[in-house]
Parts: C-alpha cells; sequence; structure tokens
C-alpha cells in the first residue's frame, strides 16, 4: 500500500500517529478473537459434520454449561476492560490537549463545494490548499484548526494528519495537527453535503518551519502587483470588476469582495483549481469560466455567459494573481 | 395426536372459525397514503386521501363490532399429519442419565472463584507492596504506576510524584484491581475444574505465565507508564502469587454435583427415582 | 408416559387480554414520540435568538389542566358503572368525559388564538412557537382523537348499542384516555413550569 | 391439472381475477407474511440494482457513467430502499408467517391491523418510487431523493433541497414506520396472548422471544424517527426551525434524533436474523439449543444496551472527551452479549451431527460474516479509530458485513428452511449450493476487500474518486463481487420459481425439525392447526418423535 497517499497508517502527524498506534492494537486484539472464534466453528463444522456411516440416531442432547456461559462471558469483559481503558487513554492524549501559545491558528469553513481558509493571526485568507510549518516533536508547533460550516454539514479528513472532524453550521469545533515531515497530504470531505461531495478535495502542505514563513509572508502582501502596462490585464481585471464576479470573489485591491465563493487574490499560488476538480493552468481556468459545470456539475458558480475574447481578458487578468 | 395435544370445540368438528377477509384496512393504508401524497403533489389527492381513510375507518369499525365478522371454513379430510417416533438418541458415555446433561456435571460453587479472586488479589497487592518498598519508591508506587497511563494529568509525572499518595489513583488503582481480580478469580472458579488434574499448576503457574507473555507485547499500548517502569521479574513474581493463591483457594473448595440434569421434582427432593 | 401428560390443560391456560396489551404497545410507542418533542422543547428552551419568549407569552393554563385532569376521575367512574351494568351512569359520566375534553381542546384553541393575534407567535416566529406548537399540538391531536371516540361510544350508549360484554373494549379506550391526560402532565410540567 | 385444455381463457381470467381479490382482501397472517416477502423481494432486486449502478459507476477513478445528482439519488435510494422496504418487509413477512404457527395459534392478535399494516408500508414504498417520476421525470431521475439514507440537516432545508424530492423521502418513511409499529405491537401481542396451552415464555420458540425483543425495539425506535420527520416536515412546511441552523437551530438535533432511531434499527434489522439462526442451527446439528435462557437474556440485554449507543455514529461531530468515552464504553458492551450468542451457536453445532444443507451453509457462513462485523464494530467504538473510519468505505463494507453478510444470509437460510413449508415444495439443493457459493464468493470479494480503500483515505458516498490514491484496483475487484453476488441472487430467483411448480414434494416436516410449524401440513390450510395443540416442552415435535426420550421431563 505503499501508493497510497492517503493511507491512515502512515501517519506522520501526532493525532494521526496516536490512533494508528491504537487501531493497530485494537486489530491485533480483535484479529486474535476472530482467528480463536473462527477456528472453533471450523473445527465444530469439521470434526461434527454427519458421516455417511451415521446411524441415523440422534447426538446427546446438551443443553448448555453454566461454566461456559461465565467462562465466555467473563473473558469479553476483561477485554472490553483493557480496550475501554487503553481506548479512553488515546481519546484523552488527542482531545485532551490543551492549545500551546505558540500554535498556529487557522479557521476551516466548509462551503459547498470548497473550503475557505483563514489565518487570524498571519492574516491570511485562501482556499482549498492549507499551507502549515512542520511540528518538531521536542518543540511542538501544532496548528489549531477551528471548524465552520456556512452552509450544510461537512467534515474535515487528512488521513495521515489526523482522524476526521466535521463542520458544522451553528456550532463550532476543534481539532489540532502536528505534521513532523514536510510534503503534501490529501484528503477530502467526508461527510456527504451535496451534489459535489465527491470534489471538494483538500490538500495540506507541510513546509519546513523558514519555508512556511516565507509562504505566509507573500500571502500576507496586500495588493497584488497589476502590471497595468498590459492591456488585456487591465480589460480582464474590468470584465472582473464589472460583472457579477464580484459578488462572490474577492480580490484584494479591487471591488470584488464577495465571500459566497473562495478569494481569488493569491489565485496563481495554488496548484488546483475548484476544490481539487482540476489542477491549475490557463487552459482550465478558461474552460472553468466558460462553464463550471462541464468541470463540476452541479457547481454553484454559474456560467457568466462572457464572450470569448472577455474569458481571455478574464484569465489573463487571473493568472496576475500570484 | 396422542395425549399431547387436545381436541378444541371452537367451531364445530368439521369447521373452524377464521376472521373475514376485508378490504378496509387496505382502503384506510391507501387513504392515509394518499393524505400525504398530496403534500408533494395536489390538495385533492389530500382531500381524497382522507374521504378513503375515514370511510376505511368506519367500514374497518363496522367488521368488527358489534360481532367481528368471521367465516368458517372446512377442516381439510386428511386431517393433521401424524408425527412418528424416530430412532433414539445417542446416549454418551458419562452416565445413561447424563445424557441431557448441562456439562460439566461436577463444579465447584461460585463462592469459591469470588473466594479466589480475593486471596489472589490480596496476595498480588502484597507482593507489589514488597516490591514498592524494597525499590525504595514507597508502597504507592505501583498502585500509581497501575493506573498513570490511564489518566492524563499523570503521563508526565516523576518519579517522586509518581511514589507518594494520591488518593484518587488509590481508588481508581483498586477499582481496576478489584474489578480484574475477581473477575478472574471467577474464571479460576469456572474453568479449573476443566483441568481438574493439576489445578493448581494451571492456575498457578501456566495461566499466569500465558497472560504476562500476552501482555509483555502489549502492556506499551494499553499503558505506557507502566510499561516504562514495569520490573517484569517482580512482575511474575506477584501475578505467580495471584495464580497460586486464586488456584489453592479454589481447588479447596468442595466440587458439589450439580443435578440439573434431573427432574425438576427429584432436584428439589420431592421424588426420586421417576423416569420415563 | 400417559397420565404424565395431562397436566396442564386449557383450563388453567389464562394469557393477557389482547385489547389490553394493543393498546400498552400503542402506549409505548407514542410515548417514545412524546420523548422526542418534550427532549426537543427542552433542549431549545432559551435558544431563541429573538422573542417572544415563554415568560413573555405564556399564562398557566389552570382551568384547561383541570378540565382534563378531572376527566381522568369521570372516565374511571363510567367504567365502573359499565362494569356493574348501570348504563345510565355509564352514560352521564361518559357524556361528563367528552365535555371535560372538549372544554379542553376549546381552551386550548382559545389560548392559540390569543398567541397567534396577541403575541404574535406561530411555528415561524422563533424556536420557541416551533417547539411550543409542535409539543402542545402534539397533545392536542390525541385529544382530538381521544374525543372522536368518546363521541362514538357516547353515540352508541344514547341509541342503546351499548352493551355490559363490551367492558373491555371501553376500559382500553379508558386506558388510552389516562394516557393523554398523563402526557398533560408532562407537557404541562415542561411548558408552563419548567419552561418559564 | 388434466381438463385444463377445456377451460376457455375467459374462466382462466376470471379465476385470476378471483384469486388476486383474494389475496389482496386477505387478513390472513399467511398470506400477508408472503406478500411482505414477496414484496420484499421485489423492492431487493430495485434496490439491488441500484446497487449494481453505484458500483459500475465506481469501477474506475473520474468514470462519468452516471451524473453526479443520479449517483447520489441512487445510494440514497438504495439505502432507503434497503432498510424500510427490504429489512423490514422481511423480517415483518417472516414473523408474520412464523410467529403464530410456532406458538400455536390460529391468527395474529389483529388480523385486519396486520392486512392495514403491511399496506401502510407497501404504498410508501410505492410513494417513494413515484418520486422518480416527479419533476423532471425518468431520465433526470425525476425529484428522487439525494439527501442520503440518514439525512443529515440542514442539507435536508428548503434552502439546500429544494422541490419535493426530500418531502418524498420524509413522507414515505413515516407513512413506513406506521406500519411497522402497527406489526410490532401485532407480534408481542400476538406472543403474549395468544400461546397455545402449556406454551409458557420458557417454552417460547426461541424466533417468538428474539421477535418479542425485535418488537419492542421497533416500538421505542420507530416513534422517535417519526417524530424527527414530523418536526422536518413541520421545517419544510410551516417554516417552523427545529433543524433551521440560520434561526439557532441546531443541525446535531438531528443527528441525536435519527440515531436514537437508527441505532436500534440496525439490531432491529437484525435480530430476526439471531432468530432464524437460532432456530435453524440446532435443527441441522440434531442438538437442542446450547443455553437457551442465556440467550434470551444476551439479546434482551442487547436490546436494552442498543438504546444508549446511538451517539458512537457521531463520533466525529466534536462531541465531549466524557461523552465520547461514554458512549465507547457502552457500545464496547455490546460485544459482551453478541460473543454470547455466537459461542452459544458454536456450542449449538459442537457434539452434534451437522447436516450441511443449503440451509446450515448459510447459518455457517453467517457465524464468521457476523463475527467479523462485531469484530469491526469493536474498531469502530475505538473513538479515535472511529474518526478515521467513520463515513470512510470501511464503515459501509462493516454495516454491509451486518445487513448482508449476516442478515442476509440469515434470510437466505430461512428461505431454504422454510421454504417446504410455505409452499408443499423443497427448493432446490443443487442450485441452491450453487446460490451459496456465488454469493459467498461475491461478498467476500466486495465486502471484505471494501474495508481497504476506506482505511487508505476513501470516504464514502462520493461519485467519483481521483486516480493515484490506491485505490483503482480494489474498486475493480469490488464491483467484480458485485457481479458475483447478483448472479448468486438470480439462480436463487430461478430456483424459487422453478422449484414452485417442480420442487420436490416436502411433506409437513422434511428437516426433522420440533417446532410446531412442523406440525402440520404444508401448506399450512387456512386456519393452520385443525387442533390447537398443547405444548410441554420447547421442542414438542421431539417430545412426540422420542416417546422414549422426552424433552419435558428434563426441562
Amino acid at each position: 500500500m505503499g501508493d497510497a497517499p492517503a493511507n491512515i497508517f502512515a501517519a506522520v502527524s501526532a493525532p494521526a500517529s496516536r490512533t494508528s498506534e491504537l487501531s493497530l492494537f485494537v486489530l491485533a486484539v480483535t484479529g486474535a478473537i476472530f482467528f480463536v472464534v473462527f477456528g472453533l466453528t471450523i473445527v465444530a463444522v469439521v470434526r461434527f459434520r454427519r458421516r455417511d456411516t451415521d446411524d441415523g440416531r440422534e447426538p446427546p442432547q446438551v443443553y448448555g454449561s453454566n461454566q461456559l456461559e461465565t467462562a465466555w462471558t467473563v473473558v469479553p469483559v476483561l477485554i472490553v476492560l483493557v480496550l475501554a481503558l487503553t481506548t479512553a487513554r488515546v481519546i484523552q492524549s488527542i482531545q485532551g490537549v490543551t492549545r500551546p501559545a505558540n500554535a498556529i491558528d487557522v479557521i476551516v469553513i466548509g462551503h459547498q463545494w470548497w473550503w475557505e481558509l483563514r489565518y487570524p493571526g498571519l492574516g491570511i485568507v485562501t482556499a482549498n490548499e492549507l499551507h502549515v510549518p512542520v511540528s518538531d516533536p521536542l518543540a511542538p508547533t501544532p496548528t489549531w484548526l477551528t471548524l465552520l460550516s456556512a452552509d450544510v454539514a461537512h467534515s474535515f479528513w487528512v488521513p495521515r494528519l489526523a482522524g476526521k472532524t466535521d463542520l458544522i453550521p451553528n456550532r463550532v469545533n476543534h481539532m489540532w495537527i502536528a505534521p513532523t515531515a514536510p510534503g503534501v497530504y490529501v484528503g477530502q470531505c467526508a461527510e456527504y453535503c451535496g451534489t459535489q461531495h465527491a470534489k471538494m478535495l483538500l490538500r495540506v502542505y507541510v513546509h519546513p518551519r523558514d519555508e512556511f514563513e516565507r509562504w505566509a509572508q507573500a500571502q500576507r502582501q496586500g495588493d497584488p502587483q497589476v502590471p497595468s502596462e498590459l492591456d488585456a490585464v487591465v480589460a480582464g481585471r474590468r470584465v472582473f470588476e464589472s460583472n457579477a464576479c464580484i459578488n462572490c470573489h474577492s480580490v484584494a485591491g479591487t471591488v470584488g469582495n464577495g465571500r459566497y465563493g473562495p478569494d481569488l487574490t493569491h489565485l496563481m499560488s495554488r496548484a488546483t483549481l475548484a476544490a481539487g476538480a482540476a489542477p491549475l493552468s490557463p487552459e482550465t481556468l478558461r474552460a472553468w469560466i466558460r462553464d463550471p459545470n462541464g468541470i463540476k456539475p452541479g457547481a454553484h458558480m454559474p456560467a457568466m455567459k462572457l464572450t470569448e475574447q472577455q474569458i481571455d481578458q478574464l484569465v489573463q487578468f487571473l493568472l496576475t494573481l500570484h | 395426536m396422542e395425549a399431547t395435544e387436545r381436541t378444541e370445540a371452537t367451531g364445530g368438528p368439521e369447521e373452524i372459525e377464521v376472521p373475514a377477509p376485508t378490504a378496509w384496512p387496505l382502503t384506510m393504508a391507501f387513504g392515509a397514503t394518499l393524505l400525504g401524497a398530496g403534500l408533494v403533489t395536489a390538495g385533492e389527492v389530500s382531500l381524497l386521501g382522507a374521504v378513503l381513510l375515514v370511510a376505511g375507518a368506519v367500514g374497518w369499525f363496522r367488521v368488527v363490532l358489534p360481532v367481528e365478522r368471521s367465516v368458517r371454513i372446512p377442516i381439510e379430510p386428511e386431517g393433521q399429519p401424524r408425527i412418528e417416533p424416530r430412532p433414539p438418541t445417542t446416549h454418551p458415555r458419562i452416565a445413561e442419565r447424563e445424557h441431557r446433561a448441562r456439562l460439566p456435571v461436577e463444579i465447584f460453587p461460585v463462592s469459591a472463584g469470588i473466594k479466589g479472586g480475593i486471596a489472589g488479589g490480596v496476595v498480588m497487592a502484597l507482593t507489589a507492596a514488597i516490591y514498592g518498598v524494597i525499590s525504595h519508591h514507597g508502597v504507592w508506587y505501583p498502585i500509581n504506576i497501575l493506573v498513570a497511563g490511564f489518566y492524563r494529568p499523570e503521563l508526565r509525572a516523576t518519579t517522586e510524584e509518581l511514589s507518594a499518595f494520591d488518593g484518587w489513583a488509590l481508588l481508581f488503582g483498586t477499582l481496576i484491581h478489584g474489578v480484574t481480580s475477581l473477575l478472574v478469580g471467577t474464571l479460576y472458579g469456572m474453568l479449573l475444574p476443566m483441568f481438574s488434574r493439576r489445578p493448581v499448576l494451571a492456575g498457578g503457574l501456566v495461566a499466569p505465565l500465558a497472560w504476562s507473555a500476552l501482555l509483555y507485547p502489549t502492556i506499551g499500548m494499553i499503558n505506557p507508564v507502566l510499561a516504562r517502569r514495569i520490573d517484569w521479574g517482580w512482575f511474575l513474581v506477584s501475578q505467580i502469587g495471584f495464580g497460586l493463591a486464586a488456584g489453592v483457594v479454589v481447588s479447596r473448595s468442595l466440587r458439589i454435583h450439580t443435578r440439573q440434569s434431573e427432574p425438576f421434582a427429584e432436584r428439589i427432593g420431592l421424588e426420586t427415582g421417576r423416569r420415563p | 408416559m400417559n397420565q404424565a401428560a395431562v397436566v396442564a390443560g386449557e383450563a388453567g391456560w389464562e394469557l393477557p387480554s389482547r385489547n389490553r396489551v394493543g393498546m400498552v404497545c400503542f402506549i409505548v410507542a407514542e410515548s417514545a414520540m412524546f420523548v422526542i418533542f418534550v427532549v426537543a422543547y427542552l433542549f431549545y428552551l432559551g435558544k431563541s435568538p429573538y422573542g417572544p419568549t415563554p415568560e413573555q407569552a405564556l399564562s398557566l393554563p389552570v382551568a384547561n389542566t383541570i378540565c382534563l385532569l378531572s376527566s381522568s376521575g369521570t372516565i374511571a367512574w363510567a367504567v365502573r358503572a359499565l362494569r356493574r351494568g348501570r348504563l345510565a351512569t355509564f352514560a352521564v359520566a361518559w357524556g361528563a368525559t367528552a365535555a371535560l375534553g372538549a372544554l379542553f381542546l376549546a381552551g386550548t384553541g382559545r389560548e392559540w388564538a390569543r398567541l397567534v393575534h396577541h403575541e404574535r407567535l406561530t411555528p415561524a416566529t422563533n424556536l420557541f412557537g416551533t417547539t411550543y406548537y409542535s409539543l402542545v399540538g402534539l397533545h392536542a391531536f390525541h385529544v382530538t382523537v381521544g374525543l372522536v371516540l368518546l363521541t362514538t361510544v357516547l353515540m352508541l350508549t344514547l341509541f342503546g348499542k351499548l352493551h355490559r360484554r363490551y367492558t373491555e373494549h371501553v376500559e382500553v379506550l379508558a386506558l388510552y384516555w389516562h394516557f393523554v391526560d398523563c402526557v398533560w402532565i408532562v407537557v404541562f410540567s415542561v411548558v408552563y413550569v419548567i419552561g418559564r | 391439472m388434466t381438463g385444463e385444455a377445456a377451460v376457455t381463457t375467459r374462466e382462466v381470467e376470471a379465476r385470476f381475477w378471483q384469486r388476486l381479490h383474494e389475496w389482496i382482501v386477505t387478513v390472513d397472517h399467511k398470506r400477508l407474511g408472503v406478500m411482505y416477502v414477496l414484496y420484499a423481494l421485489l423492492f431487493l432486486l430495485i434496490g439491488g440494482s441500484e446497487a449494481l449502478l453505484i458500483r459500475l459507476q465506481l469501477v474506475a477513478p473520474h468514470n462519468t457513467l452516471l451524473a453526479p445528482q443520479t449517483f447520489n439519488r441512487l445510494f440514497t435510494l438504495h439505502g432507503t430502499t434497503m432498510v424500510f422496504f427490504v429489512g423490514m418487509p422481511l423480517i415483518f413477512g417472516f414473523a408474520n408467517y412464523l410467529v403464530p404457527l410456532m406458538i400455536g395459534a390460529r391468527d395474529m392478535a389483529f388480523p385486519r391491523l396486520n392486512a392495514f399494516s403491511f399496506w401502510m408500508s407497501a404504498f410508501a414504498g410505492l410513494l417513494l418510487y413515484f418520486s422518480f417520476l416527479g419533476a423532471e421525470g425518468l431520465y433526470g431521475a425525476g425529484s428522487a431523493p439525494d439527501v442520503g439514507w440518514f439525512a443529515y440537516a440542514p442539507l435536508t432545508s428548503r434552502a439546500f433541497s429544494r422541490g419535493h424530492s426530500t418531502d418524498y423521502w420524509i413522507l414515505s418513511i413515516f407513512l413506513s414506520g406506521v406500519g411497522s409499529i402497527g406489526t410490532a405491537v401485532n407480534i408481542i401481542t400476538t406472543v403474549l396472548s395468544r400461546r397455545c396451552p402449556g406454551m409458557t415464555l420458557g417454552k417460547l420458540p426461541l424466533l417468538c422471544w428474539f421477535y418479542v425483543v425485535d418488537s419492542v425495539l421497533v416500538l421505542v425506535g420507530v416513534p422517535p424517527l417519526a417524530a424527527a420527520q414530523l418536526m422536518l416536515l413541520a421545517d419544510r412546511f410551516l417554516g417552523a426551525h427545529f433543524f433551521d441552523t440560520q434561526a439557532g437551530g441546531s443541525a446535531v438535533l438531528w443527528q441525536h434524533f435519527f440515531w436514537i432511531f437508527g441505532h436500534p434499527e440496525v439490531y432491529i434489522l437484525m435480530i430476526p436474523g439471531w432468530a432464524f439462526a437460532s432456530e435453524i442451527i440446532p435443527v441441522f446439528s440434531r442438538k437442542a439449543i446450547f443455553g437457551y435462557p442465556v440467550l434470551v437474556g444476551a439479546v434482551i440485554a442487547i436490546g436494552f444496551v442498543s438504546l444508549s449507543v446511538w451517539a458512537h455514529h457521531m463520533f466525529a461531530v466534536g462531541m465531549s472527551m466524557t461523552a465520547n468515552t461514554f458512549f465507547m464504553v457502552a457500545t464496547l458492551l455490546v460485544g459482551i452479549p453478541t460473543g454470547i450468542k455466537i459461542f452459544n451457536w458454536i456450542g449449538t453445532m459442537w457434539g452434534g451431527k451437522i447436516r450441511l444443507a443449503t440451509p446450515m451453509l448459510f447459518c455457517i457462513a453467517f457465524i464468521g460474516q457476523f463475527l467479523i462485523a462485531g469484530l469491526t464494530g469493536i474498531m469502530l467504538a475505538a473513538v479515535p479509530f472511529n474518526w478515521q473510519l467513520t463515513d470512510s468505505t470501511f464503515v459501509v463494507a462493516h454495516f454491509h458485513f451486518m445487513l448482508v453478510g449476516s442478515l442476509l444470509f440469515t434470510v437466505f437460510a430461512a428461505f431454504y428452511y422454510w421454504f417446504p413449508k410455505v409452499t408443499g415444495r423443497m427448493l432446490d439443493e443443487k442450485l441452491g449450493k450453487l446460490h451459496f457459493w456465488l454469493f459467498l464468493v461475491g461478498f467476500h470479494l466486495t465486502f471484505t476487500v471494501m474495508h481497504i480503500p476506506g482505511l487508505l483515505g476513501m470516504p464514502r458516498r462520493i461519485y467519483t474518486y481521483e486516480p493515484g490514491r490506491g485505490w483503482e484496483t480494489l474498486n475493480l475487484v469490488i464491483t467484480i463481487g458485485a457481479f458475483f453476488q447478483a448472479a448468486g441472487v438470480a439462480c436463487f430467483l430461478v430456483n424459487l420459481v422453478r422449484s414452485l411448480h417442480k420442487g420436490k414434494l416436502a411433506g409437513p416436516d422434511p428437516w426433522d425439525a420440533w417446532t410446531l410449524e412442523w406440525s402440520t401440513s404444508s401448506p399450512p390450510p387456512e386456519y393452520n392447526f385443525a387442533v390447537v395443540p398443547t405444548v410441554r416442552s420447547r421442542r414438542p415435535l421431539w417430545d412426540l418423535k422420542h416417546p422414549e426420550d422426552p424433552d419435558w421431563v428434563y426441562e
């Protein structure tokens, strides 16, 4: 299973690795029970099957055994006791952790069907691709996630970093991750949330500390440089500002400050489009603007009925949003 | 049908009364469905549903009252099939009259297991306390490390903290130790009769060694604090102490004959020796 | 073997009455349903983001409660009369029960009218309106069903169709009526006592 | 069937209509039982076809066979259909047919209520499927519901579910719930007040005991769902705010209400499976059931515990540590009586003379699969493990081990076991064994394998998935398994139809069994027993077959 990028046992973050240790333990215990009980079943069937030489008389009728009944009640009770104590300990070690002072805060807001990510301490707003610093086990800098929903219930799940926690409207949930190795970790929404539940993908970029600082710096920069000398870009910006795009999308420095759709200020710093439905490139951007439903049927973004020229200009503008 | 069945006189010898078929329940169910379906289609559908619902209810009422309507069905001429005797049961070797037994026939009384569990638990606690004293950590140390893994504040506790008296740890630890000891004791009481040749060896040595072997690789998961601080030699000694104490107490109790295979009348001493 | 075989005949074989068992089962199911509505009411108590609140809108329905609770007494009286074959007494007590039930419904209707027109409280107003109307309304619905059944029996009595042999049917109906009363006690304590 | 040639088509037609009319107006528990089961089989085919479509869509990543909306409708309808219109009618059908016969009664306690309940369920199913024809018609799948079978709020609110699709779902489930409650009342009352003389509660066949517990769970489990549906209906039609998060309502409250029903529902569906196994395993092992009182106690204990574990479906909603720990412990406790039951079945086989006929094969496979379902249940109870597993295909595999691997397997066993009683003819053993092996292989290809993508991070209810996640081969295998299962079911249906006319004549007691239904002719007459039996032990027919060694001396 080395080629499975979302394997829950390939944990690289404290909650996930504590979980996978517990999981392996539970698997071992249940596996042992399976072999004993299933073995007994097989032995019973093979040993006591009716032979061809059977005399047709009924076997001895045994009604039961209080000893056996008690024994096979007590043994499961003992197993349950061990499992309960162990599980309670692991629950505490994940859910009972208080937020350390140096944790990074991220507010994750679920939308149909994309993720809004806000870093209140850093003044960053982005979407679908979460960037966090690596957390040294000796001096942990975990990331603290506050989970909210703008519409229906969603669930935040990046298997290698942590188990899932739901994002539920009118409710505030929390979870934390402490990734120990840099890399890209994939996940997706795990609570059925409507038509495009399947394409509500999620990526987590874990950076070494200094790389994370650089990323945060770049995201924090105020207005994107709009090279106004390029006519197409100016025209594209006008298309953006004079259409309904601005009702839903924000681009810092323009009149667009909608929050219904993802913030586009640093659009080009992301690798994917429409919550991972397609890789981000000029071609996919064009296709997406022309007909969002062609890429993600049911998506809430309407086809804006722009002319091909307008689409070109808009894409030119969007490509400047680094 | 022999003596175990008797005739019942309802409906005379040739006919039997059964409830009469009726369509009113169907009407009522259909009405209820339409009543609901109106919400997703048109109001008239609901209206029709309501009418059918009421009609069904009234019709049903009139079927049941004043007297339930029924029809008489003639009994089929073949009557009820006869049931013939089969080849007799194989009787096992235990004893002629035990072939309906709940096995095993001889058991230790339940109290033996509980007593064994208590004795074992006490011996184990004493061994642990002695270990605490000898290792210079104090009598409270063993019980503290037993529970430390299970609640968080103790996870990073120092040796000093773990040597001090802690009321909650004592309570929680005693609970875990007590419950487990009683359960294992009960198990001894139930299972040792089946290893009746050498109960003390089986219960005193084999069983503790077996569960210690099971715990050895898993203890780190179950209770990491204990795993870090455990002294396996002493651990084994205390487990064998438990096993020996419980095994001896259990096997010293008198075995009782369960008498469960005997008829109730015999068990309570009303009659003896009545056999079919 | 056969003298031993004839021990338990039908003579000593008595089973619980199907009507009563059926009604008890039905009441269990109904209770489970009411529990959910009561839980919803308690869960949303004080969670409405805007008014009116129970304190502002509700007043104790004392007369209503007296009506419904005393109807439990009259129906028990009616059943006892029927068991003894006194049909006239039965008719009076049964009629009284139905009348008290109708009074209760009328009282609820008046209260709702006041809430809708004066307090501007509808199921769509806020969480309190939603949970209040649904819980009290569900109970009122049960009273209505009970009232229809009571009236049917009353009609049968007046037309002389009722006979002593229907005592069990009437008893089972009375069981339902008692249940509706008990639910009112719960609803009353939850909505008007705890909730205010 | 001689002289048929002389009969004109009109007469045949008239006879057909007459028989149809007889069946429609019947209040006979046996006919209603058969109708329940046939109706469940019809919906099993529908729900099964939906499952095949779902599997075809998931056979490869980025597959475009189905539109996402269609896929969502299919899994919603698949779940709803299988639970409410296959599972419930199947178990009630068998109860209807068997309970009166097993307790020596002539009918259910309330025969007309019985008919009413059946028709309620039947019309409710039709209403659900009528939704396909609503709004955009058949090929756009109409306004069939697409909110998942547990329909989490607020996806079901007017704002997120326009049109009437969710209303169809609410109404049909509410109506079928009314039918279920009616049948549950009927079963309890029948067992308590229609037993034949001598049948004390301690001598009740296990199946009847299990069904009583089952019906009690229906009584306390289904009304909460009905209540929640009424609330949702009020939200959607009256503008109420029960689950309206904009007005301060709670989306989690719906989840609580749903699972207060939903968890007992799992047991409601499963207990009859245990009941069938507990009747069939002893007969084919030729031994009395091992530990009768313990089994009864275990099933009652499970009934109780099952009412306090609902929130284990909600470990990921962010409950407090205390709540998580409580529901973890409660859930683990279920494992104890469950283990007891498995051991008792093994104890019954131990020392017997096991006849490996088709019903027994299904029961043996059931024991293994039920064991696995229970053990994956333990994994799901370990809360942190659950945070990874919940809402993944692992959970889907887990509950299909319960509902297919355990319930459907025992239902097939029950079909092979009681078909001779119902029709008077045996089902074909050869086809039966083929059915068994095809279905067994298909089942494991599908559902054993389905655990793995869940462990590799594949969520449930996604209409497509990304390549390169290590899920492709597994999903291909799962889909292939689904077709093996379909082939198995096809064998079964062929067997049913063929054996109905050509099967070997069964006689009253083909399995040499011990409960009362085998003491009357096959099929039983409308009045069941010409003479109401009197019993003295749990195995009245054993007493008759072994006059030298009857049971009642020992019980």
